[in-house]
This record gives structure tokens, C-alpha cells and sequence, in this order.
């Protein structure tokens, strides 16, 4: 009978609680939206399965392992504990996708149009009104926001996945589930977020501008890019070093041509086996102390702020350069400034397509594309940076 | 002097959005010269040289298993 | 002269003892077997080499590092230390193996009959009647089992490696080593010892039922179910959560369509890189101290019997269900219950053609072979549970 | 009371079997109950949608490596 | 005001040190050689962009991480210190690297031929001699040379990153970027280096020597090979068990037919992600105060040394051999016993071919290659046990 | 008795070089005799036997990605 009545009390309904309930239909909502709606499944089937574990009462998924005084194992922790610790908390698992993100981007169109690198940095205005905004709602305590958990929710607005993980990690890391949900969340509803902004902000003439051709762009410029870039940082904005050197060392491994099996392993077993554990990793802080409660609520509010300024702030942008420059940037394309690779690009190219069935804008807006994950580096190495010293 | 939060966040929008600025749009002359002094030192893209050497083995360009793919993939074809 | 004299005190003759003799022997009849006889390689191969490895007088490869007193590196560890410690000890490799076998497995046969659930739990009576032998065993003072011994060795019926050496690592790590070749080396087996089993519960006549033929089964189905077992699991046996879990996970991500990049990843790189160290880790078990005694004999004799009683419980279970229902199973397949999947699922296949040639049994084995993963890991998960708090 | 580890076993075998038995039961009810709601609740197998989107380049079903063994299989094929 | 100043601060102009901007312009010319002329670039490319990464002021990638007293994360370690430790430290990423080459290797052409064995013993008198010309130089305080150092000078002459690396990594740390870059660099320049020696030492008749055709060479000869190496490993030298160890376990994975995915991940993805960690973590190491010294020169100038004794001991080794013996070897296919696989093997064809245009050496060259190999694998084994016993 | 720097070295050659001599020289006579043996108890090589068995689903000797890379490859190429 004791034996019985230990197996019901290791059960999960005699263990469950009333967050862990919720915790689990968040998770499956998660995977719904991954599986049947297409939100970024990479990312978040990982993070909704990671949920589902980390929330089973009495599993033990993010155990912390057991020492005795000699050091030996007593019992060992939880697979959740393992992969966060390891790869999440020391940052590496964010490095090592940024390495992959940069061994998948082909910096082309924006060397054929480095102005398009200003949409880029336009476009992280929405990182920083969402920082204001957190710290509006902390000051009057409205919510119960740090500058520290203001700059990670602002990240969210940089609409990269890694980033926001990188960010958070390090200054916040009891929003990590919540920040990252939002991220890969609002990157997902991209196509719906932005072109009613997008038309709000263009005339139906600006919106059919039609952009020359690019130029196109050799193979050594491709491979002193990534180069130049790291110089650039490494001289002027060491704090943004670890994103974009693993960034640009994934970009030059792509684009050397001599290290094609290193590349192509990066781009696929390594980025897929850091994207599984990244996941998972994040699902395990989504425990329902740290995720049910109203702070959830205002980050992805914010987020949703966020995306809206960071999109107008690259259409306004491109608008503005037109004032100043003969060669006329549609400015449709100012949007996809946020990143969100590729999808914002490919928003922009559907509503210009709508205005001019003949205008095609997907190659001209890749350039704003990349040109905002380097904008949202930027952003997190410089906030990482302030914030650490305030 | 004590800052408040809100100040605080002024400060980070402020040294922030301007860091980003600043930083891009050096980024923007940095890649036209580098456009420009490639374009000029390099006649031609043609020029880039093979390779000459890799580590033990490693040197085939297609992978092995791509190419142990490839191989069946054409045997099978022709067997049909 | 010194040097010649420290040269030789190094060499290998000079150190050997002859238990190590002979464990280099059994690695290389490991490797025979494997090799030779095609004993699941996969496991076999790296096991038997680490067999080898970890039995080189003076190599060190299961040395621990040692570090001064401020917590540097003094000297470096082995690399089979570093692999059984980081994978193995810590439960790692035997869940991320798990996970890849839910990336493998295809559970339409199942949900086109689920009775056949029903299999895969008789099957595992194999487990426990066995754990009743080792317990008489170490009772009457024959062999030195305690009880986390007996459900180390009964485990080795669920045919199951990965859940093998997840439970020994954690409630009997010396007998890892003889518990794991126990059980890959059965499976490997299965073809010569289930056969005369089959046969002799069976009447000719029960050997030729054919059964219907499957239903399609929808890919919605096949998406939901993993979500189905976890959400069980989490409620009724969060003991079971680990194993279980992450052969969901594996299995969702296979299913759900949007993640084939993870899945491809997971059922090939990650699951072969783990698999090598997983051997390796298992060989680093394989001393003398721990691998050439009486209660190695007396773990392969119990595995053997616990085979065979799986094998035998599989097969009533469907001769008992067919009393009770109109849609009658062939009992061979019942068989299969004891999962070592595919293997066993083909010899009932290959047994039912015997009796009728036009009866092809495969597919139907299918459902309870992969109903015996589960059993075996629900098993897997009680016992540990049990017998921690004894 | 101190069990002997016979009871011991005994207990195992008793309350794990058990725990088996019970566990897939029930496994086997909520799987019938389960594929009964799922086929009630979609007509036909078909209307999974397609994925909308996909993170930074990882949209691609068929991975680079695949495609470009693919390529090479074929532009080799024709060379023959 | 205060953050303009912090920012500056933190600016990398502010704190590069000449030392840091040298490594920089060396990190640059590295993945110069490796891109554009094609030196070893899947090393040297992420060997020379971990140098840019472990030299950009401010960055931190290869600090320590930091703990509290309770053992808490204070603040992550850099990327480059996490791989540093967790893989060259330990010794871990050299050994995987010699069981992807094992995994590589065809022994067929030795098997064929075993006496080319003897001419990868001879090509390691260059690692031996080296040794000697090391402690001279730190004998009469030329340079500051330990017996420690000169194990870890002498070794670049094996032609042999992974076991340089392997060496380095246990008796001298703080040479191994110097090492690295001097074994990987020479290896490169084989083609440069070893054909003025091989006509020097060798008449044109002698270069006119046609070989034999190799025996064909059966699967089983090829399965047995590795494991015959391993148990005189095992028994004879143990020091060098680690390395050659995995390396015999990679190619018998490789020969052994029977598991086929564990050798086709063995190649490719898991030796890629080793070998972009490798360089990265070999990079970590290339810091001004360890790499712009005057030892470096004389590493460099020792290493080139190394190579040209070891190319000549090998080429007069076969002019040796065949005044004992009737099969007459060509005297060019010693030189590939220094190893640098493939290269020097087609070094030693090209100088073939030129002596007369019929006689392919490639195939016989292909022993003394990989017999190059394990005579380093062995030299570096010995050195180790000695010189940690002096 | 202290070894000065140069004893150590020339120590380390000659017993460091002798090791890879006589070890190697070993590995040639084991190598021939092993040749020997297996060329006399393997009549032939075709009777090296195919493997009968495989854990889970692993079995296939086509890695899951190869064969459906073949598969798209045939596909592709026949809808041209
Ligand atoms: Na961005
Ligand atoms: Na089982
Ligand atoms: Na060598």
C-alpha cells in the first residue's frame, strides 16, 4: 500500500498546480500556432515542446544535479538544466547561431546599395521607443520593469530571434520565455503587422518606384565585407564583437570558397542540433511563476509597439533619403529594415506588387533586411554595454 | 546625482540610437571604399584562384557523402 | 639507461594484468560479433572498441583530470572520462538517443490499432519476473544483487539499449557495462531465440490468422498522438517524463511537417555522433574489476530468460485477447511486443510466412513492436521511481 | 518492518506491472478517443496548411546541401 | 556625458595596444594565405579569424567566466574560453580530429606495401633532430627554450596538425598558436619546400624507378589492420594510445562495412564542427604577448627545419633500403613519409612524373603518407611520457 | 646527477627515435603476418557477410537524407 501511495503521490495530478495546468495549454498553444498557423516552427515547436517538459509535475526536466562533499554525482539534472547552463546562460548557443544566420546571408544586394544600410539603422528606432516605453511603465510603477528588463523587452523589436535570446540572457534572464515568445511571435505576424503601415505611411506613387537594377557584385567584395565589418566593430564597438564576429565569421567561411564542407556543415547539422537545444532551452524558463503574469502581458504589448515604430521608422527613413538623393529608394523596402529575414523582404516585395504587378522589390529590400540584423547587434552590443555600467 | 529610470532610459535611447546611426553610416563609406578598392585592384571576379591544397582528405569540394548520393542517385536512374 | 627503464615501465607489458587480458579479448570478440556476425553493429562496434580502449594498461583514457589547488588544469582527463561523465553519468546521450528514435519511428501501424498496445505491456512481464530471478538470486546469497541491481537486469528485457543504460547509469552504474552488451546482444538474437518460443505457444492454425488489412491512418493523427502520450505521461507518470518526452518530442518533430530540417538533423548527424559516444562511453564501463565476474554470468543467463518470458507473455497476451474479441491478432506478432525494433517485428513477419506464405505480418508486428518501446520505458520509469525510495 | 529484498522484488514486479498495464490501458482508450475527435474534427488529410514562414533562410524544405547534390547529380547525368 | 565617455571607453580605439593591432594585420595575412593562396584553409580560416576575434580590444572572448561564492553565474566566459577549455585543453577536439582522419584514411597502399612503413619512421628524424636544435638555441640562452618547449618545436616536423596541437596542448600552451601556424603553414608549403630536396638527394635515374603495381588488398586485411596496430599500441606503447587509438577506431568504423552512418557523420559533420572549434580555440591563443616574441621566429625557423631534415631522412631511407633489397623502391616516395596527407604524396608523383612522364607514384607515395601518420602519432606519444618524467 | 638542457635533448632523440624505429619496424612484420593469416583463412573476399540486424529504424544502409535527395534528384529530372 505505501508503495501504491507513493506511486500516486509521484503522479502528476496529485503533484500538478494550477500555473503548471496553464503553463501546458500555453505550450500546446505554441505548437499550434507553429505547426498549424506556420509561426516560426523552426524555433518555437522546440520552445512550445520545451514548455510542454519543463511544466510536467514532478519530471524534473530543470533539476539542478546533486554533488556530495567529495564531489561525486548524487543525482544527476535535468536534461533542461544541462542545455540552458551550458548553452543558453553562457550565450554560446545565440554565438553559434549567428555563425550559421551569417553562413546562410548573401550580403549582395546591400554591397550593390550600401545606402540601404541606413534603413537598416532607421528601423531600430523601434528598439529604443520600446526601452522608453518599458521604463514609463516601470517608473510609474505600472509594472515592475529595470532598465536591464526595458532593454531586453526593446530588443524584441530588433526582430531577431538570437539577439533578443543573446540580450535577455544576459540582462534579464527571468523574461528569457517571455521575450523570446514575443520575438519569434511578432517575426511570425510580420505579414500582417506591417503593410497596413506600410500603405498608411506611402502614397500609392511612392509605393510604384521603381528601384534600377543591382548591380552585380563580385566575389571579392563578398569576401572583404565580412571583414571590413569586423574591423569596423573591433575598433569602434568591441560590445557588438561576439554577435557580428561570429556573424561575419559564418559569412566569410560562406563566401571564401575554400572551406565549403565547414560551411555547409554550419549551415545545416550544426545551426539544426544549437536550434533544437536553443529551444528547448528557452521552453524551460517558461515556468508559470516566470510567465503568467502581468509583466507578460506588458512585454508583449511592447513587442507589438515595437514592431509598429520599428516598420514606420524604416518606411519614414527610406522617404527622408528620397529628399536628398537622386536615385529614388521605394520605400516600401524601408520597412523590411527590421530584419525579420526573409519574411519583411518579402512583405515589401507583396505590397509593392500590389501597387505595380510589374515591380519587383524582393532582391532591393534583402539590403534593409541584413542591414537591420547588423542594426539589431549593434543595438544589443551597445545596450548590453550601458546598461551593464548603470 | 541620482538618475531615475526614466532618465535612465533617455540615456540608453539617446547614446543608443545614435550609436547605431553613427556606426552604419560609417559602415556605409567603409563598404563603398571597399567596393571601390576591390573593384579597382581586382581587373576581374575570374581571378579568385583555385585552391591548392587541404588537410588529409579533406580537399574534395563535394562532399563524399553528396557525392556517394549523386553516384546511386544516377546508378538507380539508369537501372530503371 | 633510465629512460630505456622508465620506456619500458610505461609499455603496456610491463603494466598488463590479466584481467585486462582478458577484457581485450572480449572487446575483440565484441567487435567479432558485430562484425562478423552482425550483432547490432551500431552499438556493438563502438562498445567493443571502447572495450579496448578503456583496457590499455597506461593509456588513461578513463583517467579523471586533475587540477591544483587554485583550479587549473594539472592534467587533462581521458577522453572516455570526459564522454561517460558528461553523456552518460548525466543521462544526456541516452535521451538525446531516444529522441532520434522518435524521430525514426513511424506510429501509423499503432493508431491503426491500438489494442496492440496491449502487446507491448505483456511483453514487459519479461522485465519483471526477471528482476524476481535476480532478487531470489541475491537473497539466498548466490549472486550480490541488491534491488537497484535486479531492476538494472530486469530492465535488459525491454530489449531496449538506450533505456537499458539510462536506467543502469542511474540505479547501478558498475553494472553497466555487462547490462549493455546483455541487451544489445540479445536483441541481436532475437532471431534464434523468439522463433522456437513462437512456435511453441502457437497452433499451426493460430499462426495462419490473417488480419485485416491496416487503415489509413491521417497525418493529423500522427500529430496529435505524440501530444497524446506526453499529456498521459505528464499526468499519470511523471517518472516515465525523460524518456518518454523526448521520444515525443522526436516524434512531433518528424510528424509535424514544418521542422524537417530539425528532424533530418536529428535522425542522422545527432543521433550517430551521440550513438559513437554512447559506445565509447558503455566500453569505458567494460574493466575487469566490474565485467569478469559471477554476477556477469548470472546477468546474461537472467537476460536471456527475461527474453524469453517477453517473448512468451507477448504472445498469450494475444492469444488472451483473441477470446475476448471478433477482430482476431495473429499471436506471432504478439511477439514483437517486446519492441528490439525492427527486428522482432521481422521475425514474426518471417515466422507467419512460414505457416502462410501469403500472410505478410510486418506491418501488423510493427504496432506492437513500437508498443514495447513505450512499455519498456513506462517500466523504465516506475522502477526508478520505486526504487529510489526503497 | 523490514522488507527482505524478495519483498522488495515482489513490490517492484506487483506495482510495476501493474503500473504497465494500467498506463497503456488507458493509452489505448485515449488513443481511440483521440483519433476519433481528430478525424471528426478534419475532413480530409489534406487541409494541413503549408508553413507560412520560417526563420532567416531556414524556410528551404529541401536543405542547401540537398538541393546542391541534387544539381550536381543532374548537371552530371546530362554530361554523360 | 558620462555615457559618451563610458562608450568611448569601451570604444576599441581607445584601448588597442600595438600588440593587439599587430595580431590583427597577422590574422588578417593568415586567412590571406588561406583564402588566396590557398594554405590549409580549413584550418587556417578559422585559426586566423579566431585570431581577429582574440584581439579585438575589449571583446572578451576569451575571458574567464565569473562566479559567486554560492556558485552562481556572475557573468559568462567569452566563446573563445569555452572552446579553449572544454575542447583543446582537455585534448578532446585533437583526438575526434584523428578519428574523423582515421575515419578518412585507406590503408589499402600500406597494406600492399608494409615495408613503407619503415620510410614514415625515417621522415620523423626531422621532429628528433628539431628537439636538439631547440635545446641548443635554449642551451646557450639564444632563446628561452625548455626541454617542454623544444617537444612542442620538434613535433611541427611530424607534418601532423592535429598531434602538433595534441603535444602543444600538454607541454607547452602558451606556443601553440606559434606551433599551430607553423605546422599548418609548412604542411602548405610542401610543394615549395620538399622538391628542391628530393632532386638534391635523388639521381635522375633513381627518380626513373618504376614500382610494381600494389597488390589488391582484401576487406578483411583492411578490418584487421587497425586492430592489429591497436593491440601493439596497447602493449608496446601505450603513451601513444590516444591518439593512435581513436585514429584505428575511425578507421575501422570506416573498413568495417557495418556501420556505415557513424563513418559517413565521422567525416563530415562531426569533423567539421571539430575543426571550425579547433581553429577557433588554437586562434584563442594567438595573443601578442605569446605570439610577437622572438621564440616565435625561432619556432618558425626551426619548423622549416623540421620539415627539410624530415623530407630528406625519408627520401634517404629508401635509397637505403634498396641497397638491401631486389624490389627497388623509388627514392622520391620517402619524402612523403613526413606525412602533410595528401600533399606530400603528390609532391612526390609531380617529381616523379617530370623524371619520366609514364611513371605514377601516386599510389606507392600513398604509404609512406599515412605510415608518416602514425610515426609521428608514435613519436609524439614517446615525447610526451619522457620529457613529463624529466 | 643534473642533466643540463642539451642531455635531456639528446636523450629524448635517441630513445624518442628509437621507439619509432623498432615500433614501426614491429608493425611491419605484424603487418605482413597478419596479411598472411587473413589471406589464408579468407579464401576469397566475398565472403564477408552482409549484417543481418540493426537497432531501431537505423538499419538503412542509405542514410534517410541521401535517399530522399536521390528520390527529389530522379523526380526533378524527370519532370523536365
Ligand atoms: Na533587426
Ligand atoms: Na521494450
Ligand atoms: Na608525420
Amino acid at each position: 500500500m505505501e508503495q501504491l501511495n507513493n506511486l500516486w503521490l509521484s503522479s502528476g495530478v496529485a503533484q500538478v498546480q494550477g500555473g503548471q495546468l496553464v503553463m501546458l495549454l500555453v505550450g500546446l498553444g505554441l505548437l499550434f500556432l507553429a505547426i498549424r498557423k506556420g509561426f516560426e516552427p523552426l524555433l518555437l515547436v522546440p520552445i512550445g515542446f520545451g514548455t510542454l517538459l519543463a511544466n510536467i509535475p514532478g519530471a524534473g526536466f530543470e533539476l539542478a544535479p546533486v554533488f556530495d562533499a567529495a564531489g561525486n554525482l548524487e543525482s544527476p539534472g535535468g536534461l533542461l538544466y544541462y542545455i540552458y547552463h551550458a548553452g543558453i546562460e553562457t550565450g554560446l548557443f545565440p554565438l553559434l547561431i549567428f555563425m550559421g544566420v551569417g553562413a546562410m546571408t548573401d550580403f549582395g544586394p546591400l554591397l550593390a546599395n550600401p545606402r540601404t544600410l541606413l534603413l537598416g539603422a532607421a528601423a531600430q528606432v523601434g528598439i529604443f521607443t520600446t526601452v522608453l516605453g518599458a521604463v514609463t511603465l516601470g517608473h510609474f510603477g505600472i509594472m515592475d520593469f529595470s532598465i536591464r528588463d526595458a532593454a531586453s523587452i526593446g530588443i524584441i523589436g530588433g526582430a531577431d530571434g538570437p539577439t533578443a535570446i543573446f540580450v535577455t540572457s544576459k540582462l534579464s534572464p527571468e523574461l528569457l520565455g517571455a521575450v523570446a515568445v514575443a520575438a519569434y511571435s511578432y517575426m511570425a505576424l510580420v505579414p500582417i503587422i506591417q503593410p497596413p503601415i506600410m500603405r498608411a505611411l506611402t502614397t500609392s506613387a511612392e509605393r510604384e518606384i521603381k528601384m534600377e537594377q543591382l548591380r552585380p557584385v563580385g566575389k571579392l567584395e563578398k569576401i572583404v565585407f565580412p571583414l571590413t565589418l569586423l574591423v569596423l566593430v573591433a575598433f569602434l564597438l568591441p560590445d557588438a564583437a561576439p554577435l557580428l564576429g561570429m556573424f561575419c565569421f559564418g559569412n566569410l567561411m560562406r563566401e571564401c570558397g575554400v572551406v565549403n564542407r565547414l560551411s555547409d556543415t554550419t549551415q545545416n547539422a550544426l545551426i539544426n542540433v544549437v536550434t533544437i537545444f536553443l529551444g528547448l532551452g528557452v521552453g524551460s524558463k517558461m515556468s508559470a511563476e516566470k510567465f503568467l503574469n502581468l509583466e507578460t502581458l506588458g512585454i508583449l504589448g511592447l513587442g507589438a509597439v515595437a514592431f509598429c515604430i520599428g516598420t514606420a521608422a524604416g518606411v519614414l527613413m527610406a522617404k527622408l533619403m528620397n529628399r536628398f538623393s537622386q536615385q529614388k529608394i521605394n520605400p516600401l523596402i524601408g520597412a523590411a529594415g527590421v530584419s525579420a529575414v526573409p519574411m519583411a523582404a518579402r512583405v515589401a516585395n507583396k505590397v509593392g506588387l500590389e501597387a505595380n504587378p510589374q515591380n519587383f522589390l524582393l532582391m532591393h529590400a534583402m539590403g534593409p533586411n541584413v542591414a537591420g540584423v547588423i542594426g539589431s547587434a549593434v543595438a544589443a552590443g551597445v545596450m548590453i554595454s550601458l546598461v551593464s555600467g548603470m | 546625482m541620482q538618475e531615475t529610470l526614466i532618465d535612465q532610459g533617455l540615456n540608453l535611447m539617446l547614446y543608443g540610437m545614435g550609436t547605431v546611426f553613427v556606426f552604419l553610416t560609417i559602415l556605409v563609406f567603409a563598404t563603398v571604399l571597399m567596393s571601390r578598392i576591390v573593384t579597382r585592384f581586382s581587373d576581374d571576379d575570374v581571378d579568385l584562384p583555385t585552391p591548392q591544397s587541404a588537410a588529409i582528405s579533406l580537399d574534395t569540394t563535394i562532399p563524399e557523402n553528396h557525392r556517394r548520393a549523386i553516384e546511386k542517385a544516377i546508378a538507380l536512374y539508369r537501372q530503371r
